[in-house]
């Protein structure tokens, strides 16, 4: 395991520090992970990759909250948030004031809107329920967040009635209106069709480019390859490796793991080259 | 039909246990304040107990049940019970009396507690012109339609176990399954199935006293001595203005007719011999 | 406390009535079966008039108790002329009661059979016959057992109606000695046990068909 | 067909609906009060706490696998004396279907509530709602819309069940029915099969609606869903 | 429209041939398609691609004889085996003989496994039950597939016991035990984890190897460049563009939609090219 430290710019502030995270499953034989350290610096986008299983999902959960860690902290703004505490496995989501929450905005992989309100609605119950903001100005907020993803004229339409993609681009919307400092966001293209992802991931490529910070989980290697300013290579629940070019990490990846892992997308193997071979192995059985 | 055949509890005489508790019964004085007297009766033993066609409780036992709750000062409050339910509205303190053609029994005796008699009757077979029943030993493997909880069942399974019977919960379904056929006869009080067999042409009541003579009396939860003597009292009061005759003028006479003489059936003062 | 020596006394009645209950359930259910069979065929196979009387069927099955239908076949239909035994009503009552139910299972089962096999079935060249043995029943099973196991039970609770026609079930033999011995809670504490006795192998028994048929998919 | 004429009598057709009158009340009485007993079972049964979830295992299972009416006798019989209550046949009646009902109603609100994805828990989480807010604004209203078509089915249920009560001795519209045949048995000889034929289409008529109602509900909201 | 006629070579047998394929939907308003004509050469392998809705599925469940067709004719080694009737909309699946059936191997998107049998039962269940083959000899055989998608040991799993990618492993055997004149797979890797993509693709490029013909739709476009023969870009029911040159579709296609719909598939736009006029965009909202 080679953590590589990172050399973050004198200037560049730091939105979210994670330092020695520690995580265990309460019926788990083994920590997802056992020690993680990295930051994200305000308005960059980090993206985290690495197979399946390997943690990424776990990762964001307990920066958001949703999980309890058992070591090590998470820093919001230079201000340590919270502190892991072993044995608290069952206790459940983090008690964290409302205010704090709604600093990370949460876009998950399934289409979780609450079916019960029309888009509009979905994107104004937070700030009127908890920020008590004045109703038609959170409507008008909501539909110019809704104008900039191309779905003003949906406004009054209700989840079921929207197609993947839309639904995921209200879900991010109803994460914007709040503001957070930082948007997590969860393999939010997995269960699309394909010509849907595109749409979606349109328009994180706008947030990203708007200075918004965000960490992002993604398998769409193209995507995350235009997009990162940082990389970070999740595997077994370590950072097998790290990079603050990500072009670079795409391109050239240092280590034996990540390029592994990115051949496993990439499907530009000629016939002609393994033919002979594989025709030996098949009309022998 | 194929089924199982259904031997029935009672093949196996009747128990003698009494540990049942019970829920206390209310005294007169909160009979009085409550301004009701409840009461459970028939509603669908015409002429004794039966709803009428304006809907109205009527009948020789409502005519009784009345008086009582006049003399209270109260209303009556009826309660429709089955047969098989009489004991239990009283021992439960459903009601305070239970006034439903109900024959005194050795075994009933023991789970209440019965006033004076104000009505004899004995048993009664009702069967079919075309295949008349005379005689109970002609009922030898044949099926005799009875009410659950009536002395007819009791008497049947003691005395005449060879004897299939078919049981229903209420006297308007042992009626019915008598018409339709369902049984070869159908037995209970002589004066029911007197008045009955009058009325419903085609049938005809070929035994009309087998079993000891038995005697009707209104009936209250064990040891409710308070009420019971109120009963009682009143039946004798009763009895002076020869109450019981006028009810049976009343109630019974239209069914009847001059065939049956009403001291046959109709006791005063609770004397029996009178 | 209980009286035991009348419980001893009084068992061998509720076996009898245990039998009568099974008796009657064992046919009703059966004919509850292939009524409700036939009417899940029409219903998946769509046949046109006969898919509209399924229709009214099953509402009318499900939308009546139980206890009417019961006394509308054993008093009513006489004055018709159509006097049927106790025995014959009650099962007749409850396969009609019971069909819609299975119906309605058996439906959902083989609805629940995704297009997407009878089609592989064809690809691979199956018969219809061979589709529908080999890989529409076995499937649709998975998905009608707990429906079909809480509609069994149910029908044997419903079967505790028939007491009021006179058949001599357990019920019936509770009744029986309520009216005739007045050792209510002997009774009762006998009724509930033959219920147990009965209902509780149907009920581990149906939990266990649950797993067996629940090929655990996706 | 003239036994037909019994229901044009004077006074029949008002007693029967009358005693259907009765037969609404206790179903009636009987749904309404199941539904705070039903969502409070259905919430104790999603507490993990052992011995809340045994006792509420135990009080389901006896009741789902006794007959209703073993339970009504139960009731009326055992109950009753054994806690000394004066309870009359009514009485009974609602108290077996609001038991019945409560357990029933709770099932389905403990699968209602568990239904709900956890994401939708976690977003509400995210969006900083409390844990009030997101009962009342996300989890509720996603519950009712599950648990409405089957708590209309389960009514229907309770209102063809209080047929039971014909047996305890209720004087509702079977019994009335029975009243009827019994007094005119004489001018109608065929007076029950219309009785009781008309007692089979009130029944229908009173439950249908409400089978249409579960039908349309499930219908509507089936696809108001995320998933 | 430009239906480019194709040249086969003169020594190529055609396996498939599909003549002016005319099909429509009984309650849709317009046709899916309205004369569609190409071929696959034994041995070969053709693969569809096109954005979804364009009909690539309906085109294969036609050839498969899942659905009647309206027009035109399909012929399979050079005997027609199906003429299109205008009218048959609703006349479900097409009647042919078992044998005819079986000549046509499908995979489907979904992991279809018969659930109720094991792997080996889910393979072995046509050839004993259609084709009245012996037991012992079909199990053989069986394993030996098995063995060549690496699932020997996973002879007796439930399917629900199996990944998605092992799920379609085995359904591959299952297609092939019948040793189908050609295969069809309906974008088999569509519904699995990235990960298990590879896997499964990877079967199918040595079953490519080993000469069976291949109809394949799918989504994956480096798999489609390095496993095509010929290519067919389907959109709203037309052949847009064809090619018996694959790495000539992909690198320099002929027609306007298929740059655009190629293009849909990369996201190796960077940021600093856009992120000016997006950054306007963006923050005067
Ligand atoms: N609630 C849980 N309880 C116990 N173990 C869990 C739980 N959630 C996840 N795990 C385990 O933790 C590990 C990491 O899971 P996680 O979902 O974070 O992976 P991932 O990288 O997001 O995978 P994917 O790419 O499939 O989404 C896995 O081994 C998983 O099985
Ligand atoms: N059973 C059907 N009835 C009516 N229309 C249908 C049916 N199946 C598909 N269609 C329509 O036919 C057209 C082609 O559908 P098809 O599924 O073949 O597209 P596809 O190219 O496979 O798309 P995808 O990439 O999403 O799988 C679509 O417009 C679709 O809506
Ligand atoms: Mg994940
Ligand atoms: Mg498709």
């Amino acid at each position: 395991m080679t953590e590589t430290t990172e050399h973050t710019r004198r200037d560049e502030a730091i939105a979210l520090k994670v330092t020695d995270l520690k995580k265990h499953y309460a019926d788990a034989d083994t920590n997802v992970f056992d020690g993680i350290s990295f930051e994200v610096p305000k308005g960059k986008v980090l993206v985290i990759v690495g197979p399946s299983g390997s943690g990424k999902s776990t990762l964001l959960r307990t920066i958001a909250g949703l999980e309890p860690i058992q070591g090590g902290t998470i820093a919001l703004d230079g201000r340590v948030i919270e502190t892991g505490r072993p044995g608290n496995e069952k206790s459940g989501r983090v008690k964290r004031s409302e205010e704090l929450r709604t600093k990370f905005g949460m876009v998950f992989q399934s289409y979780d809107l609450f079916p019960n309100k029309d888009v509009l609605g979905n994107i104004t119950m937070a700030p009127l329920l908890v920020q008590k903001r004045k109703k038609d100005e959170v409507e008008r907020e909501a539909l110019e967040l809704l104008e900039r993803v191309h779905l003003a004229d949906r406004a009054h339409a209700k989840p079921h009635e929207l197609s993947g993609g839309q639904r995921q681009r209200v879900a991010i919307c109803r994460a914007l209106i709040l503001h957070p400092e930082i948007l997590l966001l969860d393999e939010i293209t997995a269960a699309l069709d394909p010509e849907m992802v595109h749409e979606v991931l349109e328009v994180v490529v706008e947030l990203a480019d708007a200075g918004q910070t965000m960490l992002i989980v993604t398998h769409e290697m193209s995507f995350a390859r235009a997009i990162a300013d940082r990389v970070i290579l999740l595997a077994d629940g370590r950072i097998e490796e790290r990079s603050s070019d990500a072009e670079e990490f795409f391109t050239h990846p240092k280590t034996e793991r990540a390029r592994e892992f990115l051949h496993s997308f990439d499907f530009v193997r000629h016939r002609s080259q393994q033919a002979e071979q594989d025709l030996e192995a098949f009309d022998a059985s | 039909a194929c089924g199982p055949s259904a031997s029935t509890p009672s093949e196996a005489g009747s128990s003698d246990t009494s540990n049942t508790t019970t829920a206390k019964a209310r005294t007169l004085d909160e009979i009085k304040k409550s301004g009701e007297l409840r009461i459970a009766v028939f509603s669908d033993k015409a002429p004794f107990g039966y709803v009428d066609q304006d809907g109205k409780y009527a009948g020789y036992d409502i005519e009784f049940a009345e008086a009582l709750a006049k003399g209270l000062g109260v209303k009556p409050a009826y309660t429709s019970v089955d047969p098989a339910a009489r004991v239990d509205v009283l021992a439960s303190n459903k009601v305070d009396v239970t006034l439903a053609n109900f024959t005194e029994t050795p075994e009933r005796a023991e789970k209440v507690d019965f006033s004076k008699p104000y009505m004899k009757v004995s048993l009664g077979i009702v069967s079919p012109e075309s295949n008349e029943i005379t005689d109970v030993s002609q009922l030898k493997g044949k099926t005799l339609i009875v009410a659950k909880g009536t002395t007819a069942e009791t008497y049947f399974e003691k005395n005449h176990p060879e004897i299939k019977l078919q049981k229903y919960d209420q006297y308007a379904d042992a009626y019915n399954a008598l018409l339709d056929g369902r049984g070869d006869a159908m037995s209970t009080d002589n004066t029911e199935v007197l008045a009955w067999a009058k009325a419903n042409k085609g049938f005809k009541v070929g035994v009309t006293d087998i079993g000891d003579v038995d005697v009707i009396a209104a009936a209250v939860q064990k040891g409710n001595t308070q009420l019971l003597d109120y009963i009682n009292d009143e039946i004798v009061k009763l009895g002076k203005e020869n109450f019981f005759h006028k009810d049976f003028e009343k109630t019974l006479k239209p069914v009847y007719g001059d065939e049956v003489n009403p001291d046959d059936i109709v006791v005063e003062s609770g004397e029996l011999d009178k | 406390m209980l009286d035991w020596s009348f419980i001893e006394r009084y068992a061998p009645f509720f076996v009898n009535g245990a039998w009568m209950t099974l008796f009657i359930s064992v046919f009703g259910i059966a004919l509850a079966i292939i009524t409700g069979g036939i009417c899940a065929a029409i219903q998946t196979a769509r046949i046109p008039v006969l898919r509209q009387i399924v229709a009214v069927y099953i509402e009318i099955s499900r939308n009546t108790p139980l206890l009417v239908q019961l006394y509308f076949l054993y008093f009513g239909l006489p004055k018709l002329g159509f006097v049927w035994s106790a025995e014959m009503c009650a099962i007749i009552g409850l396969g009609f009661l019971g069909g819609s139910y299975m119906a309605e299972s058996m439906r959902a089962g083989l609805q629940a059979v995704p297009q997407i096999q009878r089609e592989n079935a064809y690809m691979l060249g199956f018969s219809r016959m061979q589709t529908l043995v080999h890989v529409v029943i076995p499937q649709a099973i998975s998905v009608s057992t707990p429906g079909f196991v809480a509609n069994v039970i149910f029908l044997i609770k419903e079967s505790s109606v028939v007491s009021a026609i006179a058949l001599a079930d357990v019920m019936y033999m509770a009744k029986d000695l309520m009216g005739i011995t007045y050792n209510t809670y002997e009774s009762l504490f006998m009724l509930i046990v033959t219920y147990l006795i009965i209902l509780l192998p149907i009920s581990i028994l149906g939990t266990w068909l649950e797993r067996r048929f629940d090929y655990a998919r996706r | 067909m003239q036994g037909a004429n019994i229901l044009l009598e004077p006074g029949v057709f008002p007693r029967l609906l009358q005693g259907l009158w009765v037969t609404i009340w206790i179903a009636a009485v009987s749904v309404a009060m199941s539904v705070p007993v039903g969502l409070v079972c259905g919430w104790l049964m999603t507490l993990r706490n052992p011995v809340i979830r045994f006792i509420m295992r135990v009080y389901l299972d006896f009741i789902r696998i006794m007959p209703q009416l073993a339970l009504l006798f139960i009731a009326y019989y055992g109950i009753a004396r054994a806690w000394n209550w004066n309870l009359d046949a009514t009485g009974a009646c609602v108290l077996v279907f609001v038991l019945w009902g409560g357990a029933e109603l709770g099932d389905l609100t403990r699968g209602a509530l568990q239904s709900i994805p956890e994401v939708q828990h976690e977003t509400a989480y995210m969006l900083g709602l409390s844990n009030w807010q997101a009962f009342i604004h996300v989890i509720l209203p996603q519950a009712v819309r599950r648990l409405l078509p089957g708590s209309v089915n389960l009514a229907t249920r309770i209102v063809k069940t209080t047929s039971l009560a014909v047996l305890l001795g209720v004087v509702e519209v079977i019994k009335v029915g029975q009243q009827i045949i019994d007094a005119n048995r004489f001018q109608y000889p065929t007076g029950t099969l219309w009785v009781y034929g008309v007692i089979f289409l009130m029944y229908f008529i009173v439950c249908w609606p409400l089978s249409l109602v579960a039908h349309a509900l499930e219908k509507r909201w089936a696809n108001d869903r995320n998933d």
